[in-house]
C-alpha cells in the first residue's frame, strides 16, 4: 500500500472534522493551485486547546495528517502545541511516502496559524520566530 | 461490487494472450538468432507474430520493429527522425500540449540539445486542429508527432487530416497510439502514417512489449545499440513469449473492435450521463471524438486522490490524471491545456472501460459517485454552496 | 538424443519462474503508479521482487533499475557514464575488445560523437591483465567498462583487482555481468562494482527483462524518457511478470549456485577432455577461470556453420561466436582478439552447458563431434593432414 | 527454418562431392578468411561437362551452392556452364538468405574458374568479359 494503515485510519474516519461556529483561533493554509489547503479551528481556555476542528481540500494524506494533528494538540497547552513539528505527525501517522511529506508540513503550519490568529486577536505578544513559515520540502512554497 | 475502471492504466491480459505466451514461454524458449532447431523454431513463431501484427495494421511485416513499450518506441521514433532532421539542417519539430511524457520529456531532451519544438495548443475540447499544424510547418520541421488518442481525456485527434498535411508538405509524421490500437481502427498504410508507437498492456496483451512501426524508406536510428535483431535497429535478445501474447491480444482485439466500440461507447455514453447530473461537475474533453472507453471529469471543490481512494473502498478502481504521474503533485498537463484553471484541475476522475465492464457496474458507479463528492465538498475548506 | 548446449544463447525458463510469471499474469495485472487496490497490490508485489533482486546481488533494493534486458542496461550505463563524465570535461572511455556488442556498438557510437575509446587487449587466454587497465587510466577518463564474464569463450575477468584499481582512481566501473549473475557469486558492494548489467533470460528467467544496479551515489541518465517509473530513471509501465519472473529465477540460482557450479564444471571438463583429442582442435580460452558452463573449441580446416547444422541434425543444439552476431559473416572479434587467425576462427564450436545437461549427454558430444568434424574436413579443400 | 528444404537437401547429401584426379579443369575461388572457399574439379568431352566434383569449406549454403551448381552444370556444354548464374543457383534452391547470396556467388565463380582453367590447359582462347570476377553482394570482394 502506498499508505500506511494508520493514515488510512485516519482518511477513513477523520478525527475533529468540521466547522466551529465560535472559534477562538481560525488558520489557513496552503492554496488550492497546489492541491491541499487545511483550515483549522481552536477553542482555547487557560492556555489549553480545548476542542480543535478542521476542513481540508486536498489528498488522503492531507486529510490524515490534519485530523492527526488536531488528534495532537487536543487538550493540550498552546506551547506544546507549537512544539508539534511535522516529523512528529508523520511518525504518529507510521510514515508518509516521501512526496507526500508536505502534507505533514501543511498540517504543522495550519496549528500555528490557527494560534497566531488566537494570539493575534486576542491581542498577545509573541516571538515571530516561532512562526516564521515552514516552508514545503516538495514545492519550497 | 468489484470494477476495474482504469484500463487506460493497463488492463487485464485476456486469457488468450496469457495462453499464448504460457505456451510459448514452456514451448518456445529459443533465441531466434541461434542455427540450431530450438532457435529457428523461435525464429519461425516471431516471424509469425510479426506478419500477425502487420496486418492488424496495414503494415508490411517488415516495417515492425518490436521494443519494451510505447515509451521506447516513442523515444526512438522521436529521436530517430530529429537525428536524421539535423543532418539535413533540419531542426524544428511539433507537437502539442497533451502529449504522453513519454513524447513531451524526449522533445524536451531534444530542445536541450538545440532542437527548436513548437507545441501546438489544443481546443477546449481537447483536440488539435489541423490548419494549426499547417501553420506550423516550417522550412526546417523534421518531425510531426501528435497522439492518436490522449490517454487522459480520451479525445481523437485528426490523424488523417494531419497526416494528409504532413504528406502534401514531406514532412515525417509520428503518431504515438499506444491509446488507440486495438480500440479503434488504425491503418498505417491507408492513414499516410509514417511513424506509430503502440503497447501490449493496453489491448490485453502482456506488459514490457511495443511496436515502432515505421514505413518503408523511413529512416530508422538505435536506441539501443547491440545484437543485429530487428534488422539492425533494436538490440536485443526478442521477447518473443512477449511478442507471441501481444499479438494474439491485438488479433483478438481487432476481430472484435466493432462489437466492442459500440457496446463499450454504449456504457461510456451512459456514464457521462449519469455523472453529469452531480452539480458543479464537467466532463472533460470532446462528447463524441473520444475513445469508446473514456470518461474523465471534473469535480470542482475536491482533490482526485481522496476521490480515488474513496472509490477504491467502495470497490471500484480508476484513476486521476494518467497513472505514470501519479507520483506527482502537479495537477494534470492536459487539462490545463483545455482551459481548467489549477484547482479545478485537481479535482478530475478517470474511468476507463472495457469490454469486461457491465451495464451493472456503470450503474453502480453512477450510484457511488454522487456521495463521496458531496461527503469530500462538505469536509473542504473551500466549498460553498 | 537432444541435447540443448546453447545456453549462452539463452535458457529454457525454469518452472518456478514460469510459475511465479503466469501466476503474476493472472492475478497481478495493476499497474504499479496506480493508487486504487489493485496497482497497489502490484506496487508491493515490484518492490518484493526488488529486493529479492537486490539481495542476489548484494545491493540497496534503491539501487536497481529494471530494464528491458541487457543491451539496455549496458546502453544505458555506458552514455549515461559518457554523459556525466563529459560534463567534467572527461570524454575518454575505456574497455577490452572482447565485449559484448551491446557495449562495443555503444562505445562506437560515442566515439562518434566525440569520445575517445581504448579498447584494451587480452592475453591468448582471453582474459585483460588489471595492469594495463591501471596504465590506461587517464586524467580524462570517465568510465571503465569491463565484462565480468565473456559470452563466448567464458573466460572470467579479474573483476575484483579492476574495481579495487577504478576505485582508487575514481573512475566509474561498470561490468557487463550477463554471462555471470546467476552462475557463478557476485557481490556489487563488496566487489566494488559501480554499475552492473544483467538480463533475466540468461539464468532460466524470461526474456526481454534485465537490471541495471546503480551505485548509490553514482549519478544516472534516462535512456528512456517518460513516465515517472524506476525513480524517473527509466520510463514506461513496470513489466511486473516479468520482474518477477526474474527475480524467482535469480533467487533459485543463487540458492542452487554451489552445488551447480561443481556439477555442471565437471561436465564442462569432461567435455574439454573429450574433444581435446581431436586432433589440430583448440580450446578457445582459459582452461580454468571460465564459466562453469562454457566449452569453446576450434576445429581447424572446417566453417563452423556447417559444423552446428550437422550437430543439430544428431540431435545437439550448439552456437559458433554469439547467437546475435550469427547472421554475420565475419569471424567472432573475441576469437580474432585472441589471436587466431580469421580461417580458424571460422571455425568455433560453443557448447554452453547448464544443470538439465547431463554427463550421458557429454559422452554422447564426445562421440559425435569428431565423426562431424573429419566429414567437413574431408570435403574441405584446404584441409590436408 | 533459415533454410529451405533444397537447401537442407543439399547440404546433408551434396551430389558429385569429393575430388577429380584426372580433372580437365580445376577452379578454385573464395578465401579462407571469408570463410568459404569453393574448389571445382570439370571432366570436359567434345565441349559437353561429363563430370563435375566438388569441394567446400564453408557455411550450409556454400555447400549446397556448390553441389546444386555441379547438378546444373553436369552434362551440360561448356557454354551453358557459362550462363550458369548465381541467380539461376539461388532460385534451384527455392532461395537463400539475403546474407547468404554470397554463398551463390561463389558457386557462379568456382564453374567459370574451373572453365577457365580447362580453356587456360587447352590453349583455347576465350573472352575475358565472361570471366570477370563477379564481386560479392555481400563483402564486394
Ligand atoms: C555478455 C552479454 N552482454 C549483453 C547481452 C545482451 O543481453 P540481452 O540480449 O538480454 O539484451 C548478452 C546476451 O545476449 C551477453 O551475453
Ligand atoms: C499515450 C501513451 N503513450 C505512451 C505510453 C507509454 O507506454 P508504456 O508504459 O508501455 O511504455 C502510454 C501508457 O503508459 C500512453 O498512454
Ligand atoms: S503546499 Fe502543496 S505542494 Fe507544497
Ligand atoms: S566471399 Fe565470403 S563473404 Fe564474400
Amino acid at each position: 500500500m502506498l499508505y500506511s494503515e494508520k493514515v488510512m485510519d485516519h482518511f477513513r474516519n477523520p478525527r475533529n472534522l468540521g466547522k466551529m461556529d465560535d472559534a477562538d483561533g481560525i488558520g489557513e493554509v496552503g492554496n488550492a493551485k497546489c492541491g491541499d489547503i487545511m483550515k483549522m479551528y481552536i477553542k482555547v481556555k487557560d492556555g489549553i486547546i480545548e476542542d480543535v476542528k478542521f476542513n481540508t481540500f486536498g489528498c488522503g494524506s492531507a486529510i490524515a495528517s490534519s485530523s492527526m494533528a488536531t488528534e495532537m494538540i487536543k487538550g493540550k497547552s498552546i506551547d506544546d502545541a507549537l512544539e508539534l513539528s511535522n516529523k512528529a505527525v508523520v511518525e504518529a501517522l507510521d510514515g508518509l511516502p516521501t512526496h507526500k511529506i508536505h502534507c505533514s508540513v501543511l498540517a504543522e503550519e495550519a496549528v500555528k496559524a490557527a494560534v497566531k490568529d488566537y494570539y493575534d486577536k486576542n491581542g498577545i505578544a509573541y516571538d515571530k520566530e516561532k512562526f516564521a513559515p515552514g516552508s514545503c520540502p516538495t514545492c519550497g512554497e | 461490487m468489484y470494477i476495474y475502471a482504469d484500463n487506460a492504466g493497463t488492463t487485464k491480459m485476456s486469457p488468450v494472450a496469457i495462453d499464448a505466451m504460457t505456451k510459448c514461454m514452456n514451448e518456445v524458449f529459443g533465441n531466434p538468432s541461434s542455427l540450431h532447431s530450438t532457435g529457428q523454431r523461435a525464429a519461425e513463431v516471431l516471424q509469425k507474430a510479426r506478419e500477425d501484427v502487420a496486418e492488424a495494421l496495414g503494415a508490411d511485416f517488415n516495417e515492425i520493429y518490436f521494443t519494451s513499450g510505447g515509451s521506447e518506441a516513442d523515444n526512438q521514433a522521436i529521436r530517430s527522425a530529429a537525428l536524421f532532421g539535423a543532418k539535413k539542417g533540419k531542426k524544428h519539430l511539433i507537437s502539442t500540449k497533451i502529449e504522453h511524457h513519454a513524447v513531451l520529456h524526449t522533445l524536451k531532451k531534444l530542445e536541450r540539445e538545440g532542437f527548436e519544438v513548437t507545441l501546438l495548443d489544443v481546443g477546449a475540447d481537447g483536440i488539435v486542429d489541423p490548419a494549426d499544424v499547417e501553420k506550423a510547418i516550417r522550412e526546417d520541421t523534421a518531425l510531426i508527432t501528435i497522439m492518436y488518442a490522449n490517454n487522459e481525456i480520451g479525445t481523437l485527434q485528426p490523424i488523417d487530416e494531419i497526416a494528409k498535411i504532413c504528406k502534401e508538405k514531406k514532412v515525417t509524421f509520428h503518431t504515438d497510439a499506444v491509446q488507440a490500437v486495438g480500440h479503434v481502427p488504425v491503418n498505417v498504410h491507408a492513414q499516410n502514417i509514417d511513424m506509430l508507437s503502440l503497447s501490449g498492456h493496453k489491448f490485453h496483451g502482456p506488459k514490457g512489449i511495443g511496436v515502432l512501426y515505421v514505413r518503408k524508406g523511413v529512416p530508422l536510428f538505435n536506441l539501443i545499440e547491440g545484437g543485429a535483431q530487428e534488422r539492425g535497429r533494436r538490440a536485443g535478445t526478442e521477447n518473443i513469449p512477449a511478442i507471441v501474447g501481444m499479438a494474439a491480444a491485438l488479433k483478438e482485439a481487432v476481430a472484435n473492435m466493432d462489437e466492442n466500440m459500440v457496446k463499450i461507447a454504449a456504457m461510456r455514453d451512459r456514464l457521462i450521463e449519469g455523472l453529469s447530473t452531480i452539480e458543479h461537475s464537467r466532463l472533460n474533453g470532446d462528447a463524441k471524438k473520444r475513445l469508446p472507453g473514456n470518461v474523465n471529469f471534473c469535480f470542482e471543490g475536491i482533490e482526485g486522490e481522496s476521490l480515488l481512494l474513496l472509490l477504491d473502498e467502495k470497490g471500484i478502481e480508476a484513476s486521476s490524471g494518467s497513472a505514470c504521474t501519479s507520483g506527482s503533485l502537479d495537477p494534470s498537463h492536459v487539462l490545463l491545456a483545455i482551459g481548467l484553471p489549477h484547482e479545478v484541475a485537481h479535482g478530475s476522475l478517470r474511468l476507463t472501460l472495457c469490454e469486461e465492464n457491465t451495464p451493472e457496474q456503470i450503474e453502480y458507479i453512477i450510484k457511488e459517485v454522487p456521495g463521496i463528492v458531496s461527503y469530500l465538498r462538505d469536509i473542504s475548506p473551500i466549498w460553498e454552496e
